[in-house]
C-alpha cells in the first residue's frame, strides 16, 4: 500500500532513491543538495536500504565512484547542485559517453558569481549538451515518481544513458508537501532489476573500456548516442502512460500542457514557477484572455514536436526562463523553443523573458506580467527583447 | 485556501512549527505546503517560514505574500520585523506576547482578532527552554480554528515527545483572543 | 619457488607489443606487476605514458589480457572505489588496480587518492614515478627533483635554470594517510617489487599504495641500456631509498652495502648536466638529511 | 558513411592490440651460450620481455618484439650478452 507522507522536495529525492534499491550510492554535500546526502546516509544506518555508502571527499568524486561502479556493473544513485555539477563535469561527460545509466538529481542553484546559494538551474542547463538526458520537475511528488521513471528510462536497452532529475533549490528541496510513497513491491514491480549487457568491467568478460579511438569510430559512438536520445523520445511519453497506470500519476510525459486546446497565445515555464504559472493563466482566462500552459519537462532529448505542436498555430509565445543564455541574451530554454519552431517554418511572435534568478520568487505578478508580455506580442505580431520580470516588476 | 506567514528567531523551531501543520492537514487527508525563507540557518538569526492549507492540492511553491494568519513566535520581531507586511483584510495575528508588548505598537488595521499568549514563559516553566513553538500552535489552533485541536496534538507529540503536550494544550488553553471589531487593545 | 620460477610460470598480461620507449622500465615495472597480479584484476590506467602506449588498447582492441579501462587523470582512485564497492556489494574478490604515473598520482590526482586512502577504499594503487608529464613531452610535476631540466622548467643558455623547487615526497605523504601497506619500488629490484605486490593484493583493510621510482630515459636523458643501472644508483644513493611501512611502522627493505654519492646517480641524467657542484651537493645534503629521517622512522618501529 | 560497429560504446573486447616493436629494432642482443650461466638477470630486467625461460633454467631470448635496448647487455654480469648492429631493415 502507497503511504501518504510529508516530505520536502530532497527527502522525496532520497525516498525515490531508495526504493529503486541502488547498489552503489556516492555524494558530497552541497547546500541545497546536502539533505539528500544525509537523509540517504540515515537509511543506511537504520538499514532501511541495502546500498553500499560512499562518503566521497568531493562531487568529483561521487561522479567518479558511480561511474566506476557503474561500469562495474551496478544500479547508481547520487545527487549535487551548482558548483558540485561544476565539479563533475569531467566525469558527467564521461559517464553520458560511456552510456552508463546513472541517476542523478541536480538540485538546481545558481552558478557564482556573485556568491549565491538560491535556486536557479543555470547549472544543469549550461550541461545539457554533455549527453545526459535532463528531466525538470514541478513539485515534490513528481521529483520522488520521476527518480523511479529516471532509471527505468535510463538503463532500457535502447537508451542507455544517465538521467538527471533536476528540481528547483529551496522552492522545492526545502519545501514540505504530500508526498504519496508507493510501497516497495509495485517499484519493484516497475523497475526490474539492472543487468548490463553493454558494457562491463568483470575479469570473467574482459575488455577494455576507452582504447583510444579513431575520429571514425568516435563519430559512429556519437551517432548511437544520438539514437539513445531518440529512443528516449519515444520512450518518456510511454513509459508517463504506463507510470500513471501503476501508480495513478501522470505529468505528461516530455512536456505537459495546461488550458492549451483552445488556446491563442502559449507561456512556456519549467520546473517549480509552473505552478503560479498554473494560477496565473486561470487568473489570465478569468480576465478574458485566453492564453495556454506548456510545462517543459524535458530539455534532453528536446521534445521538439511535442513543443512545436503545443506552440503552431497560435499568435504568439513567451517563455520564462530562470536562466541567462550569455550572447543571447535571453533565457537558455528560449533559444530551444525558438529553434524547434523554425522548423515548423512559423514566424510566430516570441518573447523571451527571465526571472527568478538566484532564486528570486517568481510570483502571480511576474506571470501576469508574462502574460501581459505575451498579448504585446499577439497584438504587434512582432518579436520582444528579452524582459527582465523581476526588475520591470520594481519599477512597477 | 489559508496562507499563513511564520515569524521566529533560528533556534525556536519555528520553521519545524509550518512544517507541523503541513503534517496536521495532511494527516487530515487536505493539502499543505511549508517552506523556510531561505538563508543561512543560524542560531539567533531572524526565520520567515511559510505555510498554505487547502482542501484541494496547492500549486504555489513560493512565498506568501499576502498571509491570511501571521505568527510571531517572539515578541522582539514585533518591533524589529514588519511582521504586519502584506497582510490580508481580516487578518489574524499570533503572538509570543505579554500584553504590555502589544500595547506598545501600532497593530494593523487589517488585523480582525489578535490572540497572545506569554510562550516563552510557559516554554521557561515547562521545558526550561526558551523554546515556544508548541506552545504557539497551541494557540494558532484557538485563535484560528483552521487546525483539528486533537489531530494537532498528535502530530507535535509524534515530532517533539510527551513533554510537548502539555505545551501544546497550555497554549491552546492561555491563549487571549480579542476581536478587534468588539473592543480596544 | 624463487623468484624466476615463479615469473616463468606466470601468464604475461600485457599485450607483447606496446609502444614504450626502447628499454623504458615502466614498461618492465607494469608486464612484472600484471604478472603477479594475474587475470583476476581491473586495471586502471589513467591518461600517461602507460595509455600513450597502449595498454589500454586501440578502436576495438585490448592492450591488456584483463579488464583495462582509462580512468580520467585526476579520478583514478574514485573510479576504482567505485568498481571495488560494488564488487564487495556482491560478494566477488578482484584485485582493483591503478597504475598511475606521478601526474596522476601526486598532483591531478592527489584528492582522490587522499580521500579513498582515507575512507579505506580497499584498492591497490601502485604510483609510477617518472618525475614529470612524460607522455606529453617531459613537463614538470611536483615530484619533479630540484634542479632538473623539464620543458617547463628549461635551461637558458648560459646554463642556468631547472626546476626551482624541491620535490614532493610522495610516497611519504601516502604513508602519513595511515594505510594499510605502503612500500617503494625500484625496477632494479625485482624480487622486492614482487614481493611488496603480493604483500599488497593481501591487504583486505584498507587502501594499499605502492611506490615506484622509474627514472625515464627519454625525459631525462639516459641512455637506454642504463635503464636499470640509473633505477639502481637511485637506491644506491640513498635518494630513492626502498622502504615499506605497514599499519604505521616503517621498515628499511634495501641498505646499500656502499652507500654512492648522488652525483653517481645525477650523472647519468642529461636533465642534471646543467647543475653545478653548489647545486648537487644541495641534493646530496637533502638526500642524507630525507635518509635520516627515514632512518630515524625505521629505528621507532 | 556506413556504420559498422558492433558496440554502443567505446570498448575494446576484440583481443589484443599488438605493436611490431621488433621492427624498432637496430641492435639486437645475442648470447653466448657458453659464457652464459643462467643466473636469469637478463629474464628479470627486460621491459618486453623478450628473454624466455626454459625448463632446463636456460634462457634464450625471443626477438618477435625486443627492442633492442640493450639493458640485457649492460646488466649481464659474465659479459654474455653482445649487442650487435641489425643490417638493413629489421625483419627478424
Amino acid at each position: 500500500m502507497p503511504e501518504i507522507k510529508v516530505q520536502n522536495g530532497n527527502m522525496a529525492a532520497a525516498t525515490g532513491a531508495a526504493l529503486c534499491r541502488p547498489d552503489v550510492i556516492a555524494a558530497y554535500p552541497i547546500t541545497p543538495q546536502t539533505p539528500v546526502v544525509e537523509y540517504l546516509t540515515q537509511f543506511k544506518a537504520d538499514g532501511e536500504i541495502e546500498s553500499t555508502m560512499s562518503e566521497v571527499e568531493s562531487e568529483l568524486s561521487a561522479m567518479s565512484v558511480v561511474t566506476g561502479a557503474s561500469l562495474a556493473g551496478s544500479r547508481t544513485f547520487t545527487a549535487t547542485a551548482s558548483q558540485g555539477l561544476a565539479l563533475m563535469y569531467e566525469p558527467y561527460f564521461r559517464a553520458s559517453t560511456l552510456r552508463l545509466p546513472i541517476v542523478m538529481a541536480v538540485v538546481n542553484r545558481e552558478m557564482i558569481s556573485p556568491q549565491t546559494l538560491w535556486g536557479g538551474p543555470q547549472d544543469a542547463l549550461c550541461v545539457r549538451d554533455a549527453g545526459w538526458i535532463q528531466i525538470y520537475v514541478e513539485d515534490n511528488q513528481e521529483i520522488l515518481d520521476t527518480i523511479i521513471l529516471a532509471f527505468r528510462l535510463a538503463e532500457d536497452k535502447g537508451v542507455l544513458l544517465p538521467v538527471n532529475v533536476c528540481y528547483d533549490g529551496f522552492y522545492l528541496s526545502h519545501m514540505s508537501e504530500r508526498v504519496e510513497v508507493p510501497d516497495q513491491a509495485s517499484v519493484d514491480a516497475f523497475l526490474p532489476h539492472y543487468v548490463p549487457e553493454h558494457i562491463k568491467l568483470d575479469p570473467i568478460r574482459p575488455m577494455s573500456v576507452d582504447p583510444l579511438t579513431n575520429g571514425y569510430l568516435l563519430t559512429e559512438y556519437r551517432l548511437r548516442h544520438t539514437q539513445g536520445h531518440q529512443r528516449a523520445l519515444k520512450l518518456i511519453d510511454e513509459l508517463d502512460a504506463e507510470f500513471a497506470n501503476q501508480f495513478g500519476r501522470s505529468y505528461g510525459g516530455l512536456v505537459e500542457e495546461y488550458c492549451n486546446t483552445d488556446s491563442d497565445a502559449v507561456l512556456v515555464t519549467m520546473g517549480s514557477m509552473t505552478g503560479v504559472a498554473r494560477e496565473a493563466v486561470d487568473l489570465a482566462r478569468a480576465r478574458g484572455r485566453k492564453i495556454g500552459l506548456l510545462k517543459l519537462r524535458a530539455v534532453r532529448p528536446f521534445p521538439g514536436a511535442r513543443v512545436v505542436k503545443a506552440i503552431a498555430g497560435r499568435k504568439a509565445f513567451g517563455v520564462v526562463d530562470r536562466s541567462v543564455s550569455f550572447g543571447w541574451g535571453t533565457g537558455i530554454t528560449f533559444q530551444e523553443i525558438r529553434s524547434a519552431m523554425y522548423g515548423e517554418g512559423s514566424n510566430i511572435p516570441a518573447v523571451p523573458m527571465i526571472g527568478g534568478l538566484g532564486g528570486e520568487d517568481v510570483t502571480i505578478e511576474h506571470m501576469m506580467l508574462a502574460i501581459d508580455c505575451i498579448y504585446k506580442a499577439v497584438e504587434s505580431g512582432l518579436s520582444n527583447e528579452t524582459v527582465w520580470l523581476n526588475k520591470e516588476i520594481d519599477i512597477m | 485556501m489559508k496562507e499563513i506567514r511564520l515569524h521566529g528567531i533560528g533556534g525556536m523551531g519555528t520553521v519545524k512549527a509550518g512544517e507541523i501543520l503541513v503534517h496536521e492537514t495532511v494527516k487530515e487527508g487536505k493539502y499543505g505546503n511549508s517552506m523556510p525563507f531561505f538563508g543561512f540557518e543560524r542560531q539567533g538569526a531572524p526565520v520567515t517560514s511559510f505555510v498554505r492549507l487547502d482542501d484541494k492540492p496547492i500549486r504555489p511553491k513560493n512565498k506568501v505574500y499576502q498571509p491570511d494568519c501571521v505568527i510571531v513566535l517572539d515578541p522582539s520581531l514585533l518591533v524589529s520585523a514588519n511582521v504586519f507586511e502584506g497582510l490580508n483584510d481580516n487578518s489574524i495575528f499570533v503572538v509570543n506576547s505579554r500584553i504590555e508588548n502589544l500595547e506598545a505598537i501600532k497593530i494593523s488595521d487589517r488585523v480582525a482578532r489578535i490572540a497572545y499568549v506569554d510562550a516563552t514563559g510557559i516554554a521557561m516553566e515547562l521545558l526550561n527552554r526558551a523554546i515556544p513553538n508548541t506552545i504557539m500552535l497551541g494557540a494558532f489552533a484557538r485563535a484560528t480554528g483552521w487546525a483539528e485541536r486533537k489531530s494537532l496534538e498528535e502530530v507535535i507529540v509524534k515530532f517533539f515527545g510527551e513533554k510537548n503536550r502539555e505545551a501544546f494544550r497550555r497554549g491552546y488553553d492561555e491563549v487571549k483572543v480579542i476581536e478587534l471589531g468588539e473592543g480596544q487593545l | 619457488m624463487n623468484i624466476y620460477e615463479k615469473l616463468a610460470m606466470q601468464e604475461e598480461m600485457i599485450s607483447p607489443g606496446i609502444s614504450a620507449c626502447v628499454g623504458c622500465n615502466v614498461e618492465l615495472t607494469i608486464r612484472t606487476v600484471m604478472r603477479v597480479l594475474g587475470p583476476n584484476t581491473i586495471l586502471a590506467i589513467p591518461p600517461g605514458c602507460m595509455g600513450g602506449v597502449g595498454v589500454v588498447g586501440w578502436d576495438k582492441k585490448s592492450g591488456s589480457k584483463t579488464p583495462v579501462f582509462f580512468p580520467l587523470l585526476d579520478n583514478v582512485a574514485s573510479m576504482l572505489a567505485g568498481i571495488k564497492l560494488y564488487y564487495e556489494h556482491i560478494g566477488q574478490k578482484v584485485n582493483v588496480v591503478a597504475f598511475a604515473g606521478d601526474g596522476a598520482s601526486a598532483d591531478a590526482g592527489l584528492q582522490c587518492l587522499s580521500g579513498a586512502a582515507e575512507r579505506g577504499d580497499k584498492i591497490l594503487y601502485i604510483c609510477y614515478d617518472n618525475e614529470g608529464y612524460m607522455n606529453t613531452g617531459y613537463q614538470r610535476s611536483g615530484t619533479t627533483t630540484k634542479g632538473a631540466w623539464t620543458s617547463t622548467t628549461p635551461v637558458s643558455r648560459q646554463g642556468c635554470g631547472g626546476k626551482k623547487q624541491d620535490k614532493k615526497d610522495f610516497p611519504m605523504i601516502m604513508a602519513m594517510h595511515d594505510i594499510p601497506y605502503m612500500a617503494t619500488c625500484n625496477p632494479a629490484f625485482i624480487k622486492d617489487m614482487v614481493d611488496k605486490v603480493e604483500k599488497a593484493m593481501a591487504v583486505e583493510d584498507g587502501l594499499a599504495f605502492l611506490y615506484v621510482y622509474n627514472p625515464c630515459l627519454t625525459g631525462w636523458g639516459i641512455q637506454s641500456d642504463k635503464s636499470i643501472e640509473s633505477a639502481r644508483a637511485a637506491v644506491d644513493s640513498n635518494f630513492a631509498p626502498l622502504y615499506e611501512v605497514i599499519d604505521g611502522t616503517f621498515k628499511l627493505n634495501y641498505q646499500p652495502k656502499e652507500i654512492i654519492p648522488v652525483k653517481n646517480f645525477v650523472s647519468y641524467c642529461k636533465k642534471f648536466s646543467h647543475l653545478n657542484d653548489l647545486e648537487i651537493e644541495n641534493l646530496q645534503q637533502q638526500t642524507d638529511s630525507k635518509w635520516h629521517r627515514l632512518q630515524m622512522l625505521c629505528e621507532m618501529g | 558513411m556506413k556504420y559498422i560497429s558492433d558496440y554502443i560504446v567505446p570498448i575494446g573486447p576484440e583481443g589484443l592490440y599488438i605493436i611490431d616493436t621488433g621492427k624498432w629494432r637496430t641492435r639486437r642482443p645475442e648470447m653466448d651460450i657458453v659464457k652464459c650461466k643462467k643466473c636469469g638477470t637478463c629474464f628479470l630486467y627486460c621491459p618486453v620481455h623478450a628473454v624466455k625461460r626454459h625448463e632446463d633454467k636456460s634462457y634464450t631470448i625471443d626477438y618477435t618484439y625486443c627492442k633492442g635496448c640493450g639493458i640485457c647487455a649492460n646488466e649481464c654480469r659474465f659479459d654474455s650478452i653482445e649487442m650487435i648492429p641489425e643490417e638493413g631493415d629489421s625483419d627478424a
